[in-house]
């Protein structure tokens, strides 16, 4: 079985998920489906410990190899994120049940969880494979069942919210389509390794500039980077909200992996920031989308669109360590990518917790909250210090990395501006904590008690990750210092 | 001549597309968008791409149109006719877009292979062995099946659950809170006397039809998936002479939801199956001593799993979508 | 047979564009997933036209001919409609429920009730 | 012979393919893409001569089918709704 | 192939050619849509039967000329009854058909009440 690992990988959700259907009773399929997470959690694990020790896995499908078949292909740049998608929805799932209970009438829920299986297959899909066309189609399977996981939201704006993603996830999606067709047009292979290999024979043509630049415009829309992510905000907010934990947690990541893959190995370091202003745009964009987005954020009262504002901003951030175009540039990026899952996925859970209890987030309502849910909102502090970077917790490693590769490039202005982001954040932060914490209990305020259990197991499950990741840092900057070096190491 | 008729073909593909911009009925704007599906099949066919032409025409003519009327019958027939002044700036700004878009995309072409030459990468590398192995390594002469099926099979399992996604997102969101259905409905179209007459007599051809594009798939065009939307067919024909209930009668709705899973499980079976007698994922060389009776085994079955995932989730779809509209029309 | 190829593509991008273009500036929800149906049957169109030969034939082996179109364009391309059906009629499902909810398809009216909530 | 033929079938196309643009009715418009329909069968079967490779007939047979449940579904869909609401007027085109 | 049966089919595409677009520039220049139906629908399945019948003299090998009747037989089957309940479907919506009227002009014989 151990070399069948990239593969159970994804295809344990993918036929998990037809079965859900056949159970048909709603909490039959959650134990199911959270069964499956955790066995998808086991096998990713597995496989990132095999990858640390022996390097690349690569997976022939249907026992064709690579050109002709299609390749899985795990490194240490996609084994992370394997095992990060698979923690958060399995800990998300646990705490689903009870966060849908008022969210999602009785009788979807079985189709909840099916959706949420073919969502975690799809993201699963895409970072494990090793074939441009197969992204493309576990890249539509993972967005269809977002755009229904969204839908199914109470408010009717969800509706629209999820009508709006499925537009601009299907430009999104054909303009990577058309840049994968034009790769295809020059070089006659899908395989990524492949491509990388007769990419360079044909990197001067205006052909492959042109794929180049369809393929980060469409991947970029996925992302949500800064003008292109009209659609994200709404989406987060009316999706349920532990479809919003999921997705903020792991869906972007997603798309920001398939960025670096193609931008560093398949079109290689060379192309893509020497023929291709990537630099420039990518820096623009990333401090535009910090600065934009989270000045945004500290007028929201909603706090689950103050935190989806947040999420434009730090998909700036890792933008940035791409922009960098450095070893350390780009470790930190991965780090960040880690890291940003962690306390997104934490911060969102508390606000689920919230949820739960209030049946809304606006903050307006919220005062004193604290001494009513003392441990959620403990929760969201702790996931709060965390977004802004204070030490000890798992966003100032990855600030620092990025503050110190900024340093590396001599690009003072930019490190500034990356702490005066996290000014920022210290913001829309505070706002939360004050209300909560230091203003009186008001009449307005709803009478709640403390989160169930079954929420506060796994969101404290991701608070302390993101401690112990604060301190313990050792595996996390190991992976993605080897990564980084992967990416770097395969350089001409 | 094949060149007259491709030009004459991508001409009035393009008057299509401008008269879709310029009508404001809907309906006339689907039966343009059907038209454009038929026109585009056409062009695949001259391509030599009879496959897709195949599934263009049952998809693009077909299905998406039926679907796009259906949501019109619910949701009103005409495109709102004038545009707030301050919506303006956005035909301009589209323009911008698309200009600048279709630009960089011409720009793209120039350095493109001319079409049509053989000794292009895309026909050099990778296709090669396909066209001259597979003869040997899958015994089947469509090597568009053969690849579809065993070589980028698992592009095609992506494309199985896709659709079955999209089965689930349908139900998860469209279906109806009641799981009795409407009461009784008028016999919509019992005045078309003729209509159903020839109908029920070619239901059953239209069945065996699609049997025959199932198993055949291996040999000419064809295969589950236009086998799928082609055994659908008969049935959302049947549903739209003598009424929803009817259909649900000969089709219950568990039951199809039940088929949509089989069919993906099907499928990701026969994957295991080769895992566990020692091959990768979907390698049908295991399925049996012989590899190419392998090949041809695991071939027959997945395209069977897609046939009938393909078939039951546009059932699903479709009479979802009528049941949730014959309920509106209660409501008005 | 140069012109036909440059022509060929260019029409093809035409026709991307305005399918393209439907999607951005039409205001109403069906037509705009109509239009995304248009630019993405034209992407097909491009990948198809790449895979072919002149003079070649459909990729199903016979005796006696030897050159044949590229067939894996073609499974792409399968692959690729299917996605295409699959995202309309999620999309349609929306809109269905967009408009028992809003009471209607256009996307101003859509924000203007959304202001006023 | 085919190319003429062929030729026929096009321009054959072309009118029906504006009667459905222009109208002005409903009716005209389903009656023009039945046309269309049963004229693109008829190319198919052509071109598959033309190409001299005729044995795929059998997607000219689908698009017969298709055409068929096309203009019953549409003509389904119109009677049901027209007694509703927007659908019952039809303003002449401009 | 025979001589005869060569000339046969030649003579049946060319004829069937001419009324396809015959029937298309009817479809395109008649006054009203029950003229342009009638005009669509007779040389429809006419010129279809007659290329059909046309290129089945041609057909290379039996499987073929099997499609092709099967083809045939599938389109004289749906395509009558299509143009029929179209016809019945216009008429019972209220669309009128054009008839001379006491000038001997062709108009409508009641306003078209409501119409389509």
């Amino acid at each position: 079985m151990i070399v069948h690992l990239s593969v159970l990988q994804v295809i344990i959700p993918l036929i998990a998920a037809p079965i859900c259907l056949l159970l048909r009773k709603s909490e039959l399929a959650w134990a199911f489906a959270t069964l499956v997470a955790f066995m998808t959690l086991a096998v990713s694990v597995a496989l990132l410990s095999q990858v640390m020790q022996s390097g690349p896995v690569s997976y022939e499908l249907g026992g064709w190899e690579a050109p002709w078949g299609i390749e899985y292909r795990v490194d240490m740049l996609n084994a992370p994120l394997l095992v990060l998608i698979s923690a958060i929805s399995a800990l998300a799932l646990l705490a689903s049940r009870t966060s849908i209970e008022n969210e999602i009438p009785e009788n979807r829920h079985t189709f909840f969880y099916i959706a949420w299986l073919l969502c975690m297959a799809g993201l699963l899909g895409i970072t494990a494979t090793g074939d441009a066309f197969n992204v493309f189609v576990f890249l539509e399977i993972s967005s269809l069942a977002t755009y229904t996981l969204i839908a199914l939201g109470k408010d009717r704006r969800a509706l629209w919210a999820s009508f709006q993603y499925l537009v601009a996830g299907t430009i999104g999606a054909t303009f990577i389509l058309i840049g994968i067709g034009l790769m295809y047009v020059m070089t006659g292979t899908l395989n990524m390794a492949d491509l990388a290999q007769r990419l360079p024979d044909v990197e001067n043509t205006k052909t492959v500039f042109t794929a180049f630049a369809f393929l980060i415009v469409g991947v970029c829309m996925k992302l949500a980077l800064f003008p292109l992510h009209l659609w994200l905000p709404n989406a987060y907010t009316f999706a349920p909200s532990i479809v919003t934990t999921f997705l903020a947690a792991t869906a972007t990541k997603v798309a920001v992996y398939v960025m670096i893959r193609f931008i560093f190995d398949v079109f290689g370091f060379e192309f893509s920031f020497t023929h291709f202003p990537l630099q420039e745009v990518l820096l623009t964009l990333g401090i535009a989308g910090i600065f934009v987005a989270s000045v945004v954020a500290i007028y929201q009262d909603n706090l689950k669109r103050m935190l989806a504002y947040s999420s434009v901003a730090q998909v700036g951030y890792i933008m940035l360590g791409i922009s960098f175009a450095s070893q350390t540039g780009i470790m930190a990026t991965l780090l960040h990518m880690l890291n940003h899952g962690l306390m997104k996925g934490a911060l969102f859970l508390a606000l689920a917790a919230v949820v739960y209890r209030m049946g809304i987030a606006q903050l307006s309502q919220m005062h004193g909250i604290a001494s009513r849910m003392p441990l959620t909102m403990a929760a969201f502090l702790i996931g709060g210090l965390s977004l802004i970077g204070v030490p000890l917790t798992v966003g100032f490693i990855s600030k620092w990395y990025l503050v110190s590769a900024a340093l590396e490039n001599g690009w003072w202005p930019v490190a500034a501006a990356i702490l005066l982001g996290s000014l920022l954040s210290v913001v829309y932060i505070w706002r939360v904590i004050e209300v909560a914490y230091f203003k009186p209990v008001s009449e307005s305020t709803p009478d709640v008690k403390e989160a169930p259990a079954a929420l506060l197991i796994p969101m404290w499950i991701l608070v302390l990750a993101n401690l112990y990741f604060g301190i313990e840092t050792s595996l996390t900057v190991g992976v993605s210092q080897m990564a980084a070096a992967d990416l770097f190491g395969g350089l001409r | 001549m094949e060149s007259f008729v491709h030009v004459v073909i991508i001409l009035m593909l393009v008057t299509t597309a401008i008269a879709i911009v310029r009508v404001k009925d809907l309906f006339a704007v689907t039966m343009l968008a059907g038209i454009y599906g038929l026109l585009s099949a056409s062009f695949f066919v001259l391509m030599d791409a009879h496959d897709v032409a195949f599934t263009e025409a049952a998809v693009g003519a077909g299905i998406s149109t039926l679907l796009v009327l259906t949501t019109l019958s619910m949701t009103g027939r005409f495109e709102k006719a004038s545009v707030k002044p301050q919506a303006d700036y956005r035909p301009v700004l589209a323009l911008v877009l698309v200009t600048v878009t279709g630009a960089l995309l011409i720009y793209g072409t120039q350095d493109m292979p001319g079409f049509g030459t053989a000794d292009a990468p895309v026909q050099t590398h990778v296709v090669p062995r396909y066209l001259n192995d597979s003869a040997t390594e899958i015994g089947i002469p469509n090597v568009v099946a053969s690849i579809l099926a065993s070589y980028r099979g698992y592009d095609t399992f992506g494309e199985v659950v896709v659709i079955f996604t999209a089965g689930i997102g349908v139900l998860a969101m469209v279906m109806s809170n009641a799981t009795k259905m409407p009461v009784v409905q008028t016999a919509l179209m019992s005045d078309h006397v003729v209509l159903r007459i020839v109908s029920k007599m070619l239901i059953p051809l239209i069945m065996l039809f699609a049997l025959y594009v199932q198993f055949h798939g291996e040999y000419g065009p064809g295969g589950g998936f236009q086998a799928g939307v082609i055994f659908a067919s008969a049935f959302i024909l049947y549903a739209m002479l003598f009424g929803l209930t009817a259909a649900r009668n000969v089709v219950n709705h568990t039951l199809v939801q039940l088929l949509s899973a089989l069919g993906v499980l099907l499928y990701g079976s026969v994957g295991v199956v080769a895992m566990i007698n020692g091959g990768n994922f979907l390698d049908y060389n295991f399925l049996s001593d012989d590899p190419v009776a392998g090949q041809m085994l695991g071939i027959l079955l997945v395209e069977l799993g897609v046939g009938i995932t393909v078939a039951s989730v546009m059932i699903i779809i479709f009479f979802t979508f009528t049941a949730r509209s014959q309920k509106e029309g209660e409501a008005d | 047979m140069e012109f036909l190829g440059l022509f060929n593509y260019w029409v093809v991008i035409v026709l991307m564009m305005i399918g393209f273009y439907i999607v951005i500036c039409s205001n109403n929800l069906i037509k705009k997933l109509i239009g995304l149906t248009i630019f993405q049957t034209s992407v097909f169109i491009m990948y198809i036209s790449m895979g072919k030969i002149t003079g070649g034939t459909a990729p199903v082996l016979a005796d006696g001919i030897t050159l044949y179109s590229n067939p894996l364009t073609h499974v792409l391309i399968l692959t690729a409609i299917v996605v295409g059906i699959a995202t309309t009629a999620l999309g349609l499902a929306i809109v269905v429920r967009i408009h028992e909810s809003y009471g209607t398809v256009e996307e101003d009216d859509i924000h203007a009730k959304d202001k006023q909530a | 012979m085919f190319t003429a033929v062929t030729i026929a079938v096009l321009v054959a196309m072309a009118l029906a393919l504006f009667r459905a643009y222009a109208g002005p009715t409903l009716y005209d418009r389903i009656l023009a893409v039945n046309v269309f329909g049963t004229k693109t069968v008829l190319l198919i079967a052509i071109v598959g001569f033309l190409m001299g490779r005729p044995e795929f007939l059998d997607i000219a047979m689908v698009y017969a089918l298709m055409n068929f449940i096309t203009v019953i579904g549409i003509l389904r869909f119109f009677e049901y709704s027209s007694p509703g609401k927007s659908a019952n007027s039809e303003t002449v085109k401009d | 192939m025979s001589i005869v049966a060569t000339y046969l089919s030649w003579a049946l595409l060319v004829i069937g050619g001419l009324l396809c677009i015959s029937g298309s520039v009817g479809l395109l220049r008649f006054p009203d849509f029950f003229t342009r139906m009638h005009a669509a629908s007779v040389t429809d399945t006419l010129a279809t039967g007659m290329i059909l019948a046309g290129l089945m003299l041609q057909a290379p090998t039996w499987i073929v000329l099997a499609k092709l009747i099967m083809i045939l037989v599938f389109v004289l089957l749906t395509g009558p009854t299509a143009g029929h309940a179209l016809a019945k479907a216009a008429l019972h919506s209220g669309l009128k058909p054009l008839l001379p009227g006491k000038s001997g002009v062709l108009e409508a014989d009641t306003k078209p009440s409501g119409g389509v």
